[in-house]
């Protein structure tokens, strides 16, 4: 609520917050899921954040922000499967990587931090903008995060809010990447599950902070 | 949708633990991490191991293909979900007799993906691993701009044909070229009389009307190429042999096997009545029906449907059919 | 319902048609009198000939068993309906070697009197015949007021083992006591989830609301013994295992063959799920289980399902087991 | 119509009749037997007598009623199947026995035709009346006739409404015999399909006659 950086207690606090929010909307992204995928998208990333949040217990009161993430990455890798927890596991797990030991995160870090996952996703997946998938929700909200000057939480406001408008734009989209690409123009007016769950993590993101 | 489990959350734990318990005399079960089905005897000394697995619900794909002359091991993951890396570099662990590892992977993001980070993690620990992807389904474009055709009941074929390399002691290097001659070989398509649905799903993956199927499906409830009015089995039958014979293509005096496979729900019957068509069509165009397989192999839970699949053989591709294995759901020859 | 069919008068036609060609190693097809599926090398001399048959629907029983070890002939009847004496006469005529022929029948009225009529010419004709009925299914009270128990998956078993004997070289006599010996010592019990819907019918055979499932069901969609709200796998199974395990009694360190069997719609993962629980409960009571055997392989059309079998075995009837078999749908030991 | 007895003429009248009965009753007789049985009655005689009416044309035009019997017989055992095939084959092949080389039958034959055919089914299916099979009409339906005198067509109208009598009176019974003794009282409230199928036989004998 200050001007200081984002902490290890707000990384903890915006993870529950995220698992929360899929326990909570678990049935809408499998819905997505099962229009142009395979109905399970909700599915996994609940195991998974279920996972995430037994673990978190164990870790150390004052870890850092990189030590959440790090925790978080290798979680979601062991427990998601599917297409969804390589790529969260590695944007974790990069985002990890550029945080490194800050106690906190600035405006510039958390910047870092969101170009580091977007970057460790396009890398896995090999996805580019407009290929209807998480990247579509990830890209804007980098490039948001980076014009909103230095206030963090300005940072992740803007990130949240062009990721939710990423997540909208993908309806009209013809899949290129992902089971929605097996659809070709059947995949037209449905919104990809992988960018809905991108957008409600940046939008946990800045509620918490 | 009723079915036959306790809670929804556990039906691959029961059904891993049911299967492994029937089949004690072909295969062991690793539950930590979960789950790895191996050969009873891995490693096999001097044996190339053959490791595959992808989402549950496709039974007996790929478990029921563990054992002499084909897997080695299966990973098994969620329902419909790609196993995560922690199993799959367990399994690669489990059969590496020194002589390396052939992972065959289903050409799905997920799958390729997570069988990727294995790959690497068994790398880090010494053990060699080639990747065969498979990619039979002709329903889906292959294109830069799709992620590729599916892997689906072709996957049986190169498992078998694979595993039989790699039974009779071939390299590493020659049983992923095995591996990958049969992919570069085989073709499917497949259609859908009835969606499935996933147990912790309240719903079907897909609907269909009364008088409707869906042609061109994909073995996840994954919506299929294009929805068409109920039709005789034989039309279907051309619809899903036309793409099939073209594609690779199929030629006159070619040699094939020929899989019908059931996608879960189907009776034999039904299969049998699809299977005598493809025949007739396949005898019509002078293709030779070297060998069949019919019966529900890489299905979608209680899905009715069929998929066909042609895989073109030479005699030493052929050998390699025949040669025994002894799994749960494939024997013969031994 | 939709089915992979053309014509629905044609069904039968066309599956044995399409199973004939996909099996043209194993067995051969006499089409007039419609039809006789018999082992491709029959008669095989000196040997008993085992002929068993019945209504259509239930594949891969009875033309699946046809083989090495196994039927020398199925006659299959129209959909659910027993076949008439000529083809059953036919076959008898195909697989007499001069040792006799052994007639395996399930307990149905139309089924018995058929299998009478054709067994009568058969003698006329000159050829020894023998009558086994079989009925396993203790749903049905065995009373003087009812047609008696109906014979359901444990027929798989009296053909498995039956055709063992007859393989090995026994005399009809023997052949026909080991039957019986089988038949005495099996009991299944089943149930639905799913109706099945025959191919010339437009509604379904029963109902079943969806949160009903019926216990004791038979295997031609004939209503069972009562209907109950569904419940986890492992309460419906304790539900089945119960009266069989009372009626023959199973008693402690009996040793037992364990067959779980699919009703034709059920997906493979439910039955280990089923699998699981058999054998935790017979595990629970001391009783052996020294064989399984998990599988659709007496189906009820699309029915989805499950029937639990329980054969008490000896030394003998275990090496009869396991005797080799070689036949489109069971296979082991060859 | 006048009071000669019952010639090959009729006999094979009433087979036409009754073959266009079935089908025209085809589902009806199969609903009967969907809810205490298989669901195959009516396709079973349908498909019998769609292959007596096949054979009937190539057989002589002055064939006795006995000839047309045993033809209905011989034809009905090879292609119908299931419990109804082997009864009903039997009920044609001992009434042609009885009415041997007759040219036409008078009241006392037709009583003898109907017994033999009665005792026919009994002698195969060994059930009793009162079990709920079609047993439950031939039974009334033969004492009807047996006491209805001398007029042959007399004495098969009372057959017929005897018969149809003796159809309904099966709705209340539990069954001893065939399938639907499987199901202990669940079969009570239901017609037993054979001898409703038996009931048509008789009344399309009485109309044709
Ligand atoms: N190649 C890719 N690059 C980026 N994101 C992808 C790619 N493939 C799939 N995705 C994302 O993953 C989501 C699906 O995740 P999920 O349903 O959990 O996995 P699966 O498709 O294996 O069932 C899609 O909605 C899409 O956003
Ligand atoms: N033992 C029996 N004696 C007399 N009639 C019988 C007997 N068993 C069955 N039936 C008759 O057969 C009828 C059923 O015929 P059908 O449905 O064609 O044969 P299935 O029962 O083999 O399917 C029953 O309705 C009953 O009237
Ligand atoms: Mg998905
Ligand atoms: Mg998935
Ligand atoms: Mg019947
Ligand atoms: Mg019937």
């Amino acid at each position: 609520m200050d001007g200081a950086g984002l902490d290890g207690a707000w990384t903890r606090r915006w993870i529950e917050a995220v698992a929360a929010e899929v326990a909570r909307r678990k049935q809408e992204l499998t819905a997505l899921d099962r229009a142009i995928g395979d109905a399970d998208h909700g599915e996994n990333l609940d195991r998974g954040f279920r996972a995430v949040l037994g673990k978190l217990e164990a870790l150390d009161d004052d870890a850092t922000p990189g030590a959440v993430l790090k925790l978080v990455a290798t979680t979601l890798i062991s427990t998601v499967g599917g297409a969804a927890g390589p790529l969260y596991g590695t944007a974790f797990l990069k985002g990890s990587m550029a945080a490194g030991d800050r106690a906190a995160l600035d405006a510039a870090a958390l910047v870092e931090v969101l170009t580091a996952a977007r970057d460790g996703i396009v890398a896995r997946g090999k996805a580019e903008p407009g290929d209807k998938t998480m990247v579509d929700a990830w890209t804007p909200a980098v490039d948001a995060a980076a014009a909103a000057g230095d206030d963090v939480r300005a940072a992740l406001q803007a990130a949240a809010a062009a990721a939710a408008e990423g997540a909208a734009a993908t309806e009209p989209l013809v899949a290129h990447k992902g089971r929605a690409s097996y659809l070709g123009e059947r995949a037209v007016g449905h919104r990809d599950p992988g960018s809905e769950s991108t957008s409600l993590m940046l939008r946990a993101a800045a509620d918490t902070a | 949708m009723k079915k036959l489990i306790n809670d929804p959350t556990k039906t691959v734990d029961e059904g891993v633990a049911g299967f492994a318990a029937a089949h004690a005399d072909i295969v062991r079960v690793v539950v930590d991490p979960p789950f790895v089905v191996v050969r009873q005897d891995a490693p096999v000394p001097g044996k190339v191991g053959l490791v595959s697995g992808g989402g549950s619900g496709h039974e007996p794909l790929h478990a029921g293909f563990v054992g002499f002359g084909m897997l080695d091991a299966a990973v098994p993951g969620a329902m419909f979900t790609s196993p995560t890396p922690d199993p799959i570099l367990e399994a690669t662990k489990q059969v590496d007799a020194g002589a390396g590892v052939l992972h065959i992977v289903k050409n799905y993001t997920g799958d390729v993906l997570n069988f990727e980070t294995a790959a690497d993690l068994a790398l880090a620990e010494g053990i060699e691993v080639q990747t065969v992807i498979v990619d039979d389904d002709v329903a889906v474009k292959d294109s830069l701009y799709t992620a590729g055709r599916r892997g689906v009941a072709g996957t049986l074929l190169v498992e078998k044909l694979a595993g039989a390399a790699a039974q009779r002691g071939d390299s590493l290097d020659r049983v992923a070229e095995v591996a990958r001659t049969v992919n570069s070989r085989v073709r499917t398509m497949g259609m859908a009389l009835s969606p499935c649905t996933v147990p912790h799903a309240s719903e079907p993956s897909f609907t269909l009307a009364e008088d409707e199927v869906e042609i061109g499906i994909g073995i996840h409830g994954e919506p299929g190429r294009e929805r068409i009015a109920l039709e005789p089995a034989d039309r279907i039958v051309d619809r899903l042999l036309e793409p099939i014979l073209e594609d690779l293509p199929f030629a006159k005096r070619d040699r094939v096997v020929l899989l019908v496979n059931g996608m879960g729900g189907t009776p034999q019957s039904e299969l049998y009545i699809v299977y005598r068509r493809a025949a007739e069509v396949l005898a019509e165009r002078g293709i030779d029906v070297a060998r069949s397989l019919v019966g529900s192999y890489v299905t979608s839970l209680e899905m009715q449907g069929v998929s066909i699949t042609l895989l073109q053989v030479d005699d030493e591709l052929l050998g390699l059919y025949d040669a025994p294995v002894q799994t749960a759901a494939l024997r013969w020859g031994r």
